[in-house]
C-alpha cells in the first residue's frame, strides 16, 4: 500500500486524467462493429457505400456533362484559393507551430503504442515510406521546375529584385511549399490517428482523432461525413494525380522515344502502373511498397549524386546554406498573407499546395501512422519534419541551383522554355539533356516517376481499404485489389473522359472542412496527450510507491 | 514421429476451431506433443483486441482453457504483424518455423468461390509449407 | 472423430511413402479407423504393371504387407483411369469418396518450382477437397 | 489333373503358340526404362531429343531458305504421288482387305485388355473422338467442295458421261476417298497398338506393333527410327493442318464479316485455336475431347439435317441408295492402277489422300487405340470401318447432292466458281448462302471447324506426348501443354514465314517408310493374335479339364 501522501497525490492525478474523459472510453466501441461482410467483403456501413456510390455518381456527372461540371468545380477552385487563402494559410502556420510545441514540451514524451511498444521499422525503412506514399513524386517534377519558375517570375512582387538575391529568393520561395509546411500538416493527423489507435485502442479511422470532441457521437453521423470526406479526397486525389501523372510520364516517355503522345501510350501507362500496384499489394507492406521505397530513394539519391558531381559542385554546396538562410529570412513575409500583392504566386501555388497537402493529409498521414508504433511523439514530429525536410532543401538546391545555373550563367532557354511554354512534364528531362548519358539519365527519371506512383497506389489502396472498413487492418485481400483497380479505372476514365480538372478542384474542396477537422484535432490531440502523461503518471507514482513499500517491507 | 504441433489461431472465430483443437489434442496425445497455439495481430486496434498486449492475455487465457479442458499441455503465441491481409501466412509460418513445430493442425471451411480465387489460409499452408499440415474440416 | 482413414498410393514410388504410412497407421489406432489405399493406373502398360489386373494384385500384395508390417487393417483399391496425366486426382477423389473416408493422409515432396506453378497433388486434394486432410513432409 | 488326352492336347497348344514368340515376351521391357527425367520431364531418352531437334532444324531450314526447301521437298512430293501411286494404292487396298478378313476369321474374337476388360467409352462418344481426332475437320470442306469438283471433272476419263451417270460418279469418286479405306488404315494401326499394348502389356508406341518381326532389337535404334518417324509425321501434319485451317477459318471469317484476310487474323485464329486447346488439355480426354467431340457432332448434326430438310429431301435420300450402289459399282475401277489414264485425279487425289492417311495413321491410330480397350477385334474394326463410312456417305450426300443441284438443276455458278477459282475455304460458305439464315449457319460452320481443329490440337498434344515419352501414359502436365504451345507456335511460324506447303510434302513423304511399316504390322498383328487365340485355348482347355477333374473329383 503506498503511503497517504503518495496515495493523495495518484488520486489527484487520476483525478486530473478522468476530468479529460480520456482514461477508459475505449472499451465502448469494437473495431469492425458496423462493418457488414457479405460477397466477400468486410466493410464499414455507411461510409463504404456512401463513399463509393457518390464517386462513382461524381464521375458519372463530370464525364456526362464535362462542360458544366469543369465550370462549377471550376469555380470551387478559383473560390478556395482566392478567398479562403488567408485561412489555408493560418491553419498550415497554426498545425506548424503546433509541431513544435509537442517536441518542446513534456507531451513529446509520450510513446505512440504505450511505454513498452518499439518501432517496427528503423528510420531509413520509416523515411523512404513517407516519400514513396505521399509525395515523392514532387521531387521529380518540381525539383527543376519551381526553383526556374519563381526565378523568372519572383515572388513577394520582388520583380526589381536581380543576381544572387533574385535565385535566393526564388529557392525560399520553392522551399517555403515543400519543407516543414506540408511535413506538419501530414504529422499532425498522423500523429493523431497513431495516438487514438495504438495508445486508446480506436479504430485507425480518420473520426477516432475527434473523440475527445465529439464523444460517442463520433461512431454516428458526425464521424460518418469525417470518413467519407477523407475517402473521397484520397481517391479524387489519387485518380487525378494518377491521371495527371500518366499524362506527365507518357509526355516524357514521347519526347525521350520521339513518338507521339498519344492517349493509348497513357492508357498504357496507367495500365502499367495498376498491373505493377495490383503485384505490390499482393506482395503486403514489407514485401511491396517497403522495398519499393527503399528501392526508389536508392535510385533518386543515384540521380541526385550524379546531378551533384557533373553540375556546379561548389554552387550547389554553398548555395544550401545561402538557400537555407534565405527560407528563414523570408519565411515571416511568405507565410504571411496581409497586405501581399503577389496574387499568383500567393493564389496559384501557396495556396493550392496548402489545399493540396491538406486534402492528401488523411491518406499520407493514416499511412504514417500505420508505420509509427513505437516511435515517441517527439521522434516522431523530429523525424517527420526534419528528414523529409532536409531532403527536399538538398534536392531542390542540387536540380534547381544547376538549373538556374544553365539559365543565369551559361545562358541556356532549355528549362526556361519548359516553364514558358508550360510544358511541366519535360522540364526535368530536358534539364538533362545538358549533361552526358541523357538518355540512360532520363530513362531513370521515368523509371523513378513510375515506381514512385506504383507506391502511391499501393499505398492509397491500403488506406482507403482501412478506411472504408472502419479501422479494420486484416481485411479480404480481394478488397485492397478491388480498391487499387478502381483507383486505375478512375484514373483512365477521368484522363479519357476529360474532367481531371473537375476531379482536382473537389479534391481541394475537401481541403476547407478538412482544415476545419485539423483546428480540432489539435485540441483533441492535446487533451489526449495530458490525459496520457497524467496516466502514466500516475502509473509511475503507483509503482514507485509500490518499489517502496517493497523496500521498507523487505 | 512428430515432436512438436503446431495450431494457427483466429481469435475472432474460434467457433470454427473446435473440429481442429480435438484433432491436435488426439495426434498430442498419440505422439506425445506439446501443442503451440499461434495467433497474429496487428499493432492497431482489431475485432479482438484494443493492442497487442490485449491480444496476448486473450490468448493465454484461451490457452490455458484448451489445456484445461483437454488434459493436453497448449502454449500461446502471439505475433504481431503490420499487414496481416496480406503477411498472415508468412508470419504464423516464421513462428512455427522459430517454436520448431513439425505438424501443423489447420482448421479450414468447406471450399467455397473466395478460396479458388485466392486459395485458403489452409491450402496455402498445405501448398507452400515444408511442414506437415492437417487440414481439418 | 474420423471412422475411415485414406491414403493414395503411388506404386512405382513407395518408398517416399513411408512416413504418410506410418502416421496413417498411428491415426488408425488413435481414430480406431481402417485405412482404405487406392491407387490408380491407366489401361495400358505402364513403369508398375503389364496391365491394370496385375496392378490391382501389386497393390493388394503391398496393401497385405502393411496390414502385416504395422498391425492395421490396409485395404486395396484399384482404380483405372484413362487419362491420369489430368485426371488423377479427380479420379482419387471419387474413389475416397464412394469408399466414405473422412481423412486423407496424403505424401508430398518438399515444394518445389513445378508445385508452385501447377500445384503438388498434395496440395491440390487439400485445397479443392472437402475432407480432412493431412499432408506428410 | 487333367487326363493324358487333354494334357497332350493343352501341351500342343501351348507349343503352337510358343511357336510364335508371343507367349511371355512381355517381362523383357519396362514403360518408361529408357526415359530420362529432369527439369519437370519425363520423356523417351532418344526420340524425344531426335524428333524435337529434328524439327526445328528442318523448321529453320524452311524459313530461312524457304526457295530452297521448296524445290526440295516439292520434288518428293511430285515423286511421291507419280511414281509411287501404285505402291500406295496397293498398300491401302491390301490393308482393307486384310481387316475384312480379321472380321471374318476367328481371330476376330480376341478381346482387347483381355477377356476381361469391358469398353470404357459408348459408340456414340467412341465414334465422336473418331471424328474430332482425325479427319472430322474433312467433313467441313470437303463435304461440299469434292462432289462438285469431281463433276465438273470427271476421273476415270470419262469426260463422256452426262446427268445422273455423271454425278453418280463424282459421288462415287469421293467417297472412294473418305469411306473405308482411310478407316481401314487406321484401324490397322490402331489395332496393332491396342493389342501389344492392352493385351501383351508391351508401351503405347509404334514400335510395339513390330516386336513379332524385331524382337527385342526393337528396343533399340529399328524402334527409335519408327517412332521418330511418327513424332514427325503427327506434328509437321498437324502443323501443316493448323497453318493451312487458320488460312480457311480467317478466310471463311474474312468472307463472312467482309474484313480483310491479313496475317493478323490468321494469327489471332491460331491462338484462339491453341489457348482452346490448352484449355482442353487441362480438362483432360473425358471433360476436354470428350465433351468438344460429342457437343461438335451434335452441332454437325444440326448443319446436316437443316442443308437435308431445306434442300432436295427426296433426292439426297433417293441419292444414298443410287450412290452407294455407284460406289461399289466404281470401286474396282477407282482401286485399279493399272492403264488409267486420269492422271490428275489419281496422283492429285487419290495418291495425296492415300498418302495423308497413312502419314496421319500414328496420330489417329494411337488415339483410337487409347479409347477402345475393352472391344474385341471384330466390334472394332466393324465400328471404326462402318460409322465413319457410314457418316461419311450421308454427309457428302446431302452436301454433294444439294450442291450438284444448285449447279446442275438451279443453274447456280456460286459454288462451281469457287471450285474453278480454287477458294475451298470458300466453298461451304458460298453453298450456305442459298438457304435461310445464311450468317447463323455459316457462323455454325466456323465454329465447327474452329472446335475440330482444338480437339485435334488437343488429342495431337496428347499422342506426341506419349510417342515421345516412351508409351507413358502418366506424363507431367507441363509437357502436354509444352506440345500444344509447340504445335501452336510451329503452326504461325510456318504460316507467316512461309513453307507449309514444304513440310506438308514432308508429312506426306513420312508415307512411304509408314507404307512399309503397315506391311510388317499386317504381319505382326496376325502373328500376335493367332498366338493371343492359341493361348486363349489353352486357358480354356485348361478350365475345362479343371471343371471335368471337379466333376469326376466331386
Amino acid at each position: 500500500m503506498p503511503n497517504k501522501k503518495q496515495a493523495a497525490h495518484i488520486d489527484e492525478l487520476a483525478e486530473l486524467a478522468r476530468a479529460e474523459g480520456l482514461d477508459d472510453y475505449t472499451s465502448e466501441h469494437r473495431v469492425g462493429e458496423d462493418n457488414i461482410k457479405t460477397l466477400g467483403l468486410d466493410v464499414h456501413n455507411p461510409v463504404f457505400l456512401i463513399s463509393g456510390s457518390t464517386i462513382v455518381l461524381v464521375v458519372v456527372f463530370a464525364l456526362a456533362l464535362p462542360g458544366l461540371a469543369a465550370d462549377v468545380f471550376g469555380q470551387w477552385r478559383v473560390a478556395l484559393t482566392t478567398q479562403l487563402d488567408w485561412f489555408f494559410m493560418a491553419v498550415a502556420n497554426l498545425v506548424l507551430l503546433f509541431c513544435l510545441f509537442l517536441v518542446l514540451s513534456p507531451l513529446g514524451a509520450v510513446r505512440l503504442g504505450g511505454p513498452d511498444a518499439r518501432p517496427r521499422y528503423g528510420y531509413a525503412s520509416w523515411i523512404a515510406m513517407l516519400f514513396a506514399a505521399g509525395i515523392g513524386i514532387g521531387i521529380m517534377f518540381y525539383g527543376v521546375l519551381e526553383p526556374m519558375t519563381h526565378a523568372l517570375t519572383p515572388p513577394l512582387s520582388a520583380t526589381g529584385v536581380t543576381g544572387a538575391e533574385r535565385r535566393g529568393l526564388a529557392m525560399a520561395a520553392t522551399i517555403y511549399h515543400w519543407a516543414f509546411h506540408p511535413w506538419a500538416v501530414y504529422s499532425l493527423v498522423g500523429l493523431s490517428l497513431a495516438f487514438f489507435s495504438f495508445n486508446k485502442g480506436l479504430p485507425l479511422v480518420m473520426r477516432s482523432a475527434l473523440y475527445p470532441v465529439f464523444g460517442e457521437r463520433i461512431w454516428g453521423w458526425p464521424g460518418h461525413v469525417v470518413d467519407v470526406l477523407a475517402v473521397f479526397a484520397t481517391l479524387f486525389g489519387l485518380a487525378t494525380s494518377l491521371g495527371f501523372g500518366a499524362e506527365q510520364a507518357a509526355g516524357g516517355i514521347a519526347y525521350l522515344f520521339g513518338i507521339p503522345n498519344a492517349n493509348w501510350l497513357r492508357v498504357a501507362v496507367i495500365s502499367l502502373i495498376t498491373f505493377l500496384a495490383l503485384g505490390s499489394v499482393l506482395r503486403g507492406l514489407d514485401g511491396g511498397i517497403k522495398l519499393l521505397s527503399e528501392l526508389n530513394m536508392g535510385a533518386a539519391a543515384v540521380l541526385g549524386v550524379f546531378v551533384l558531381a557533373l553540375g556546379p559542385t561548389w554552387d550547389i554546396l554553398s548555395g544550401l546554406v545561402q538557400y537555407s538562410g534565405a527560407y528563414l529570412r523570408y519565411l515571416p513575409e511568405l507565410s504571411n498573407w496581409v497586405g501581399r500583392e503577389d496574387d499568383y504566386y500567393m493564389h496559384n501555388w501557396t495556396t493550392f499546395y496548402w489545399a493540396w497537402w491538406i486534402a492528401f493529409s488523411p491518406f499520407v498521414g493514416m499511412f504514417i501512422a500505420r508505420i509509427s508504433s513505437g516511435r515517441t511523439v517527439r521522434e516522431f514530429i523530429v523525424a517527420a519534419l526534419l528528414a523529409p525536410s532536409a531532403i527536399f532543401i538538398l534536392w531542390m538546391t542540387i536540380f534547381g541551383e544547376t538549373a538556374m545555373n544553365q539559365y543565369f550563367l551559361e545562358g541556356w532557354q532549355g528549362v526556361a522554355k519548359t516553364v514558358r511554354e508550360f510544358e511541366p512534364e519535360l522540364s526535368l528531362f530536358v534539364f538533362l539533356e545538358r549533361f552526358p548519358l541523357t538518355l540512360l539519365t532520363s530513362a531513370l527519371g521515368v523509371l523513378l516517376v513510375l515506381v514512385f506512383f506504383v507506391t502511391s497506389m499501393d499505398s492509397g489502396s491500403l488506406i482507403v481499404d482501412t478506411m472504408t472498413a472502419g479501422g479494420k487492418i486484416e481485411t479480404p485481400v480481394g478488397q485492397r485489389i478491388f480498391w487499387c483497380i478502381f483507383l486505375g479505372l478512375l484514373g483512365v476514365a477521368l484522363m479519357l473522359g476529360g474532367g481531371l480538372n473537375s476531379l482536382q478542384a473537389l479534391a481541394l474542396a475537401s481541403a476547407f472542412p478538412f482544415s476545419l477537422v485539423m483546428l480540432l484535432m489539435m485540441v483533441s490531440l492535446y487533451r489526449g496527450l495530458r490525459a496520457e502523461r497524467l496516466l502514466l503518471a500516475v502509473a509511475e507514482a503507483e509503482s514507485e510507491a509500490e518499489a517502496e513499500l517493497a523496500v521498507e517491507g523487505g | 514421429m512428430y515432436s512438436r504441433i503446431g495450431v494457427p489461431v483466429d481469435l475472432a472465430h474460434t467457433d470454427t476451431l473446435e473440429k481442429a483443437i480435438e484433432s491436435a489434442a488426439v495426434l498430442a496425445r498419440a505422439f506425445a506433443a506439446p501443442i503451440e497455439l499461434v495467433a497474429v495481430t496487428s499493432p492497431s486496434p482489431s475485432e479482438v483486441a484494443r493492442d497487442p498486449h490485449a491480444f496476448g492475455e486473450k490468448l493465454a487465457a484461451y490457452a490455458a482453457e484448451l489445456s484445461r479442458r483437454h488434459g493436453v499441455r497448449f502454449t500461446a503465441h502471439a505475433r504481431v504483424c503490420d499487414d496481416p491481409t496480406v503477411a498472415l501466412d508468412r508470419t504464423l509460418f516464421e513462428a512455427f518455423h522459430e517454436l520448431g513445430v513439425d505438424l501443423l493442425v489447420v482448421a479450414s471451411h468447406v471450399p467455397g468461390v473466395r478460396e479458388y480465387v485466392f486459395s485458403s489460409n489452409a491450402g496455402w499452408l498445405a501448398s507452400h509449407t515444408d511442414l506437415s499440415v492437417l487440414v481439418v474440416r
